[in-house]
């Protein structure tokens, strides 16, 4: 029987989804097996602003989630939750990616820097964030911890950009304003600050 | 009754395993019960939707040796879950094999290559927004295809090969490696098999619930392009309606051997047409031997269409690929 | 005339908070002991909820109970259209039948899974014209249009009136709603060149990137929200109404809101934040209600989309003499919008038509709820006619740019159904001044020329909207340390005009920014009723309130100087943070001083006493609530005369490629025509922004429901097509006019929605030029619609279809 | 286990029926291979009292015209291709299966509409009516009976029965695919379409333990004479006397 078909058998996906996760522990306590080599401890330490903290994860939670609610850095803003948007952009080891879309597990052995982490320890704001400030770049607000994010990534692999480097650097960042421009004058502007 | 929107993370098991051997013996221990997990950026949605409810993710990117681009003695050999941005900036890849490059670098957004895995890439599921949506049809098991009516919304569905579900291949890199007659590894506890990238694929009518011929405990570990088609000509175009994020309206990846103006080999591949990438025979064996020019590939454009049946939004696929089948010929 | 702080940037206070990810939006705030909360909403686009049985949720672990509109309406769901909070009749898919408190959002998503509810299914529609045809399906229970004042109605056509205006006919059925003014037969008559078609604009969501997201707490009584909004006095207090809780116990707290383009200026837009309000009440925690993405495309309001009928003459010279325009306008599942009759205003205005006659009726669908969206009706026609104008143009062998220059508006030109005068409009120099930077001249010989597959397309947009309220209030104070308070309502959407209109009231008195303190962010603070920041009006309106509160704090320094220091009110001036003598600087008194001598002296000049009789309710609570604080400046803007229009003028080049049906956009040039500029910033932002907005209008965004099952597929950022900074140029040139209106005390007025409606003319008079004057007569124009055009494919196209594709 | 019947969410997340549970495929399986393993040991057992078994040799008679044998055999092709490309994605065999089904299916309801004709108009249809005096037949060894024999008939109507179910449901179930004749619509509620797969399923089951305990019959040596005749045409006269009754049924002697 092909067990796709049956795997979407018609229960509630919660019903489904809570029974089956059980199960799978379950299968290893009844087999007498230990649990296999990785499975998760909840438990963990991550670096994020160059501290390191403990926190208690869950195996599926988001980055984001773990970033807002448990650490309460909430400058990572949650814009659609789907990787639609680029508003949850943090840096993972100096590398742009979605909070809202990869799981804290999968970055426990990484740097994670957040927004919150960019001023200096005397309170200086990042050369990325003082251009915003002096172009004016953000409208709303709501998607610069990303664009900042995605732009402050973007430089540290390329500190010289081209208005065009820099245009396809934050090319995963929605601003529904529209400052793209104003964002676009603010990286053009960091490059020569930073 | 369901709430039609979700968007939390459900309760779900994670495993980490770091070796292969971990990893091929949770595939099949776990079955159809634990989730493949590259990058993850086709999966969460599916979960936080509680569309898709397997009982465990199995993270396929803390295995190194499944990482990477390297040197083989035919050819090079990408790693399943190394970055689509890697694959972009890969110096190897742009000298030899520009046309993966090139397709790596235009998938989505960013941050989704720079997380985003070339298997994942490959493996992703289909983009039907009826079957995003958790609708229960033809490809989530049930017995019914809302896009394929008069009034059905299937602007970015399939021309070719549908069979009861007209969705279509998503991919970008998956056109340029059938262009690139790459060979996919894919393992298992039981061994290893090799699948020729256009194989990889399958259509509804053969499999309409899923991508790929990938069996539950199987594991697509790398990708092998052999020196065939090395610096040849290579043409990459991906038609999408916003130039980040979406997917190809119709994608072309095509690689041509041309000397002294003439053709001597070619192999196309089209996405976002079929259910799988649409390998143009047809165009190549009218290609091989021409003279390569703007009438040749006026000639060979509507080759590349032949047999195609719209549906009722998406007739301008037909141009559109002819057009870039036109582009990928006069280079 | 030199300022001190008009016409120069500044950094806006908020900013700091945004680049450091610390300002804080509804979403970022938790209180100890907060539950959160989800919504079940329906899977039906028309239904009748029969039972909810939540007996299984309820049981689970961490669930704390639910809320359904039975506990919101317990006299019974308002009548009319409009949103509710919560409802059992749905009349589209997504709208919020109950919500339920949880632990945590998982619980309560698994909860909401365990919750069965039986829905009776009426019959639904997802397009105008198929509800108006005789027998079509109504998407309200009461009819199919909701008339003001006499509630639901059910309009119809006999089905060969729509199936006439679906071939391109001008519709023979009675409209709603009309005006007319000058001999249209007449001016038909004289015209040498007549343009008759039907057209279509796409309903489209607003996707502000903050979803509406509310927390909501009770304590010692009284209500504290956090929440979002244009304007916080503009909705605060509509919200306590809605809620149910007296003016007096609501605090309403909104220190940022992630973008608003008009769905969240008014209570009425955004009920939803009455859930966790009265979710919390009913289950005595704080509750938290994140709004997902989906959840906010539902209720997160749309534009209404057109489908109508035009017929538009042109004398020899090129003057538009005379317009007749009939629009269908999709009211969607929840009623609202009034677009049509903007558009046709707006061909008014901005054309000078001379005899024109519009007729517009509105008709529901079971669709996403309409209402204001960023130059609602303006915006939509902008499109539409740009192209129109240039096929006439090239009919009557006029340029472009000339039969612009011809029929734009002037200083003294009126405008619209009452012929009211503009306050007024610097059109010609807008044109000449883009033209210039555009270097037109040079760059319209490039206009259909041809490169490979591409071919170039020149086109110049107009834009229009009315940018100017009153009536508002204004209150200022002068703090004992010598700092200036600028109480300010208006919500802190990203305009920044907030603070910028802020500064007229520091341009009164000569104030140093630095020492200026706006009082914003939750209603608390004592604010004074200001316009809702809708409309493009905020720059106009709010610095007359300030200007004047500002005024009013300046008479009154000047009469406790001239009470302590002698002579006349009139011998004092304000510099350098002193009030002195004109005649001798050395006399004079601190700022610092003159407040504290106000606080000693009491009475009026600490609003104790002869507070203006005519300022709105809240302004009075908040003035009675600051009274005998510090010297303060009250004002009640009393009504202004004409119309103060907002200008804006669009040059762009593209290059369209036949092969794929797209184009790039090679350059863009956008002049602002409002009057004085307040903040250069900021008006560029408003110039750039309202492109990227055009952009969407007129190439991408648009609503799509499946007709069989009015499922929405164009729920998130990927299917709405909201346009990413790929598909905008890498650079567009922004300029200003910068004459000041002599109807605004500094000669300000509004700029927001204009700014879209240029750049959409613009680019789909581009797109016609690039294809031989093709007219779509549709926004938004996509690649497979051209594609089909060039290919020559006409099987796709469903006439005048309405939250579908169109071919 | 243990479900007849699946169930899914329509478009508006209401529940509806999806088909027949394939966990039933098993079931069939099972039972019919059961059931015959049991009647094949009891015959086994029986066997040894009924040794004299006709002989085919001699003179023969004419049981199936040519034109009969050929519509068994092109209905016997096309069920088994049905049954075959039906079941085969159940089992996770990736074939394309669906062309051939319903082409095989369009074929088994040609040959069935010309059977019935035939039947109706050139055959002798009173010899397959299933009458009172069949039902005493198994139980008394003196009867014997014309052409048919009660379980041929009762076998021959079961199988007339699945089969028209199957083919009704069968050309609902076409009607909902995109063919070269005609573009699919969902003009079908839900509901309904369910129900029309539940049925498709069912008689689909009926149909294979039906075709499982025909071809066992078939196979079964007292009874391999009939299917010879199915190939050839003809049976002996021994083998007529030893089972017939020729008052009740004469036929031609054959070529």
């Amino acid at each position: 029987m092909n067990p796709k078909l049956t795997r979407r058998r018609f229960i509630k996906g919660v019903i489904a989804s809570g029974a089956a996760a059980t199960s799978t522990t379950i299968w290893y306590a009844a087999n007498g097996a230990d649990r296999p080599a990785g499975y998760v401890e909840r438990l963990i330490r991550i670096n994020v602003n160059g501290q390191v903290r403990s926190v208690d994860v869950a195996p599926q939670e988001t980055l984001a989630s773990t970033l807002r609610y448990k650490l309460g850095l909430t400058g990572t803003k949650l814009g659609c939750n789907r990787g639609e948007c680029g508003a949850c952009t943090v840096l993972v080891n100096d590398i742009p990616s979605y909070a809202c879309s990869v799981l804290t597990h999968s970055v426990k052995a990484a740097r994670i820097e957040t927004v919150e982490g960019l001023e200096s320890p005397n309170g200086d704001l990042h050369p990325v964030q003082q251009a915003f400030v002096e172009e004016l770049s953000p409208q709303c607000g709501y998607c610069t911890p990303g664009q900042i994010m995605a732009a402050v990534g973007l430089l540290r692999a390329n500190p010289n950009p081209t208005r065009e480097e820099a245009r396809q650097g934050l090319a995963g960042n929605i601003c529904r304003c529209g400052s793209y421009d104003s964002y676009l004058d603010g990286v053009m502007r960091a490059a020569q600050i930073g | 009754m369901v709430a039609t929107s979700h968007d939390v993370m459900p309760d779900i098991e994670l495993y980490q395993p770091t070796d292969e051997a971990n990893a091929l013996a949770l595939a099949a221990t776990l079955g159809a019960d634990g989730w493949l997990l590259g990058g993850g950026q086709d999966t969460y949605g599916w979960l936080k939707d509680r569309n898709k409810t397997p009982a465990a993710m199995i993270e396929l990117t803390q295995i190194d040796a499944w990482k990477g681009i390297k040197e083989t003695a035919d050819g090079i050999e990408i790693g399943a879950v190394t970055t689509l941005t890697e694959i972009a900036n890969n110096p190897l890849v742009q000298s030899r094999f520009g046309l993966l490059a090139t397709a790596a670098g235009r998938v989505a957004s960013p941050q989704i290559r720079n997380v985003g895995t070339l298997g994942g890439n490959l493996a992703q599921d289909a983009r039907c927004w009826y079957y995003r949506r958790g609708l229960d049809c033809y490809r989530a098991g049930g017995n019914i295809c809302y896009a394929d009516s008069p009034e059905g919304l299937n602007r970015e569905h399939a021309l070719f090969g549908a069979s009861r579900c007209v969705a279509v291949s998503p991919s970008d890199t998956a056109p340029a490696l059938v262009a690139l007659d790459a060979t996919m590894v894919v393992r298992s506890s039981g061994g290893q098999r090799l699948i020729p990238a256009q194989d990889f694929f399958v259509g509804p009518s053969r499999d309409i619930v899923n991508m790929t011929v990938l069996n539950d405990g199987e594991i697509l570990t790398a990708v092998r392009i052999p020196n065939t088609w090395a610096n040849a000509e290579f043409y990459f175009e991906k038609v999408a309606d916003r130039n980040v994020w979406d997917f190809a309206l119709v994608s072309i990846a095509a690689a041509i051997k041309v000397s002294g103006g003439v053709i001597q080999d070619a192999r196309l591949a089209c996405g976002a047409v079929e259910c799988v990438p649409r390998r143009l025979e047809a165009v190549e064996n009218a290609l091989r031997g021409k003279q390569r020019s703007d009438q040749l590939a006026d000639q060979v454009a509507v080759i590349a269409t032949q047999g195609a049946r719209p549906l009722n939004y998406n007739h301008f696929k037909v141009p559109l690929m002819q057009n870039l089948v036109k582009r990928a010929v006069r280079g | 005339m030199a300022y001190m702080h008009i016409g120069k940037d500044f950094v806006p206070p908020d900013v700091a908070g945004k680049v450091t990810g610390r300002i804080k939006y509804a979403e970022d705030y938790s209180r100890e002991g907060m539950v959160y909360a989800r919504l079940l909403t329906s899977p039906i686009p028309h239904a009748r909820v029969v039972s909810i049985d939540a007996s299984a949720a309820l049981a689970m672990d961490g669930v704390f109970g639910i809320l359904t509109a039975d506990d919101v309406y317990p006299d019974g769901e308002p009548g009319g259209t409009g949103l509710k909070i919560l409802t059992n009749e749905p009349t589209l898919v997504g709208e919020p039948i109950l919500a339920l408190a949880a632990v945590d959002e998982k619980t309560a998503e698994s909860a909401i899974a365990a919750i069965s509810v039986t829905f009776e299914r009426l019959p639904f529609v997802l397009d105008p014209l198929d509800s108006l045809a005789e027998g079509g399906p109504d998407a309200y229970t009461g009819g199919n249009t909701f008339v003001f004042r006499e509630g639901f109605a059910s309009e119809k056509w006999s089905r060969d009136q729509v199936a006439s205006f679906r071939a391109g006919a001008e519709p023979t059925a009675e409209p709603q709603q009309q005006f007319a003014y000058g001999d249209l037969e007449a001016a038909f008559a004289q015209s040498a060149f007549v343009y008759e078609g039907s057209f279509t604009t796409a309903g489209y969501p607003h996707m502000s990137m903050e979803p509406r997201s509310a927390m909501a707490y009770w304590e010692n009584g009284k209500l504290y929200l956090h929440g979002t909004s244009q304007s916080l006095t503009g909705l605060a207090v509509d919200m306590a109404g809605i809620v149910g809780v007296p003016q007096e116990d609501f605090v309403f707290i909104n220190e940022a809101t992630g973008g608003g383009f008009g769905q969240r200026a008014r209570a009425g837009s955004i009920p939803s934040m009455a859930i966790p309000a009265k979710l919390s009440q009913k289950i005595n925690r704080p509750v938290m209600m994140r709004i997902s993405r989906e959840e906010e495309f539902t209720i997160g309001g749309a534009r209404q989309g057109f489908q109508g009928w035009l017929k538009c003459g042109f004398k020899a010279d090129g003057t538009m003499a005379a317009l007749d325009i009939y629009i269908i306008s999709d009211n969607g599942g929840k009623g609202g919008g009034g677009d049509a009759f903007a558009a046709a205003d707006c061909i008014s205005i901005l054309y000078q038509t001379e005899a024109m006659r519009f007729r517009g009726t509105a008709i529901g669908s079971n669709t996403g709820h309409r209402g204001a969206q960023r130059g609602p009706g303006q915006n939509q026609i902008a499109p539409i006619i740009a192209p129109i104008l240039d096929k006439a143009a090239a009919e009557l062998g006029i340029d472009r740019l000339a039969i612009r220059l011809l029929n734009t508006p002037q200083n003294g030109d009126v405008g619209g159904p009452q012929r009211q005068p503009l306050t007024s409009a610097y059109m010609p120099e807008a044109l000449q001044q883009g033209a210039a930077l555009f270097n037109y001249q040079e760059r319209i010989t490039r206009s259909r020329q041809r490169n490979g597959s591409k071919v170039t397309g020149i086109g110049v947009g107009q834009g229009y909207h009315n940018a100017g309220r009153s009536g508002m209030d204004g209150i200022v104070r002068l703090m004992p340390d010598g700092r200036l308070a600028v109480h300010n309502g208006v919500g802190n959407l990203g305009t920044y005009s907030y603070a910028s209109t802020s500064r007229a009231a520091a341009e009164v008195l000569q104030m140093p920014w630095e020492r200026v303190d706006v009082i914003t962010g939750r209603t608390d603070r004592n604010l004074p009723v200001t316009s809702p920041q809708d409309g493009s009006n905020s720059i106009f309106t709010n610095t007359r309130t300030n200007w004047g509160a500002a005024q009013d704090l300046l008479a009154k320094m000047k009469e406790i100087a001239a009470m302590d220091l002698g002579g006349a009110p009139a011998d004092y001036t304000v510099g350098g943070e002193r009030i002195y003598k004109i005649s001798d600087s050395s006399t004079g008194m601190t700022f610092a001083q003159i407040a504290q001598r106000g606080l000693q002296l009491g009475g009026k000049f600490t609003g104790e006493a002869e507070v203006p009789e005519d300022l709105n309710d809240f302004t009075k609570l908040s003035v009675s609530r600051l009274a005998g604080s510090a010297l303060m400046g009250i004002f009640h803007d009393s009504r202004h005369n004409n119309n103060p229009p907002g200008f804006t003028v669009t040059f762009t080049e593209i290059e369209l490629d036949t092969e794929t049906g797209k184009y790039d956009i090679v350059d863009m040039v956008t002049i602002g025509e409002c009057g004085t500029v307040m903040h250069p910033q900021g008006l560029k932002n408003q110039l750039v922004g309202g492109a990227v907005w055009g952009i969407g209008l007129s190439g991408y965004e648009r609503h799509l429901y499946d007709p069989q099952n009015g499922l929405p597929a164009s729920t998130g950022y990927w299917q709405s097509k909201v346009p990413t900074i790929l598909d905008t140029p890498a650079k567009i040139r922004t300029g200003w006019v910068d004459l000041p209106d002599p109807e605004n005390p500094v000669g300000a007025r509004g700029i927001g929605e204009p700014a879209m409606g240029a750049v959409s003319a613009a680019l789909t008079a581009a797109i016609s030029d690039a294809l031989d004057g093709h007219l779509f007569n549709a926004s938004p124009i996509t690649a497979d619609m051209i594609l089909n055009h060039l290919a020559g494919v006409t099987s796709e196209a469903v006439p005048l279809a309405q939250n579908n594709f169109r071919g | 286990m243990g479900e007849i019947v699946r169930y899914k969410r329509d478009v508006w997340g209401e529940e509806v029926i999806l088909g027949v549970s394939w966990d039933l495929l098993w079931v069939v399986a099972v039972a019919v291979l059961i059931l015959l393993a049991a009647h094949a040991i009891i015959m086994a057992a029986l066997a040894n009292k009924k040794m004299d078994k006709p002989s085919g040799e001699g003179r023969r008679v004419l049981r199936h015209e040519t034109i009969d044998r050929l519509f068994h055999w092109v209905m016997a092709a096309s069920i088994f291709a049905l049954i075959i490309t039906g079941t085969s994605p159940i089992l996770g065999l990736r074939l394309a299966w669906l062309n051939i089904h319903w082409i095989s299916g369009l074929l088994l309801t040609f040959v069935v509409v010309f059977h019935i004709i035939r039947s109706l108009f050139w055959q002798d249809f009173k010899s397959m009516i299933l009458g009172p005096r069949d039902f005493g037949e198994p139980f008394d060894s003196a009867k014997k009976p014309g052409k048919y024999s009660f379980e041929q008939k009762g076998m021959h109507w079961a199988v007339t029965v699945v089969v028209l179910a199957v083919i009704a449901t069968g050309v609902l179930l076409f009607m909902q695919i995109d063919t070269p004749f005609w573009d699919r619509t969902n003009s079908m509620p839900e509901s309904q379409l369910g129900l029309v797969f539940l049925l498709h399923g069912l008689s689909t089951l009926a149909l294979i333990a039906l075709v499982a305990t025909h071809i066992y019959f078939a196979l079964r040596p007292e009874k391999l004479f009939y299917t010879r005749s199915m190939l050839t045409g003809w049976i002996s006269e021994d083998e007529m006397s030893a089972n017939h009754d020729p008052s009740r049924w004469s036929p031609k002697e054959a070529d």
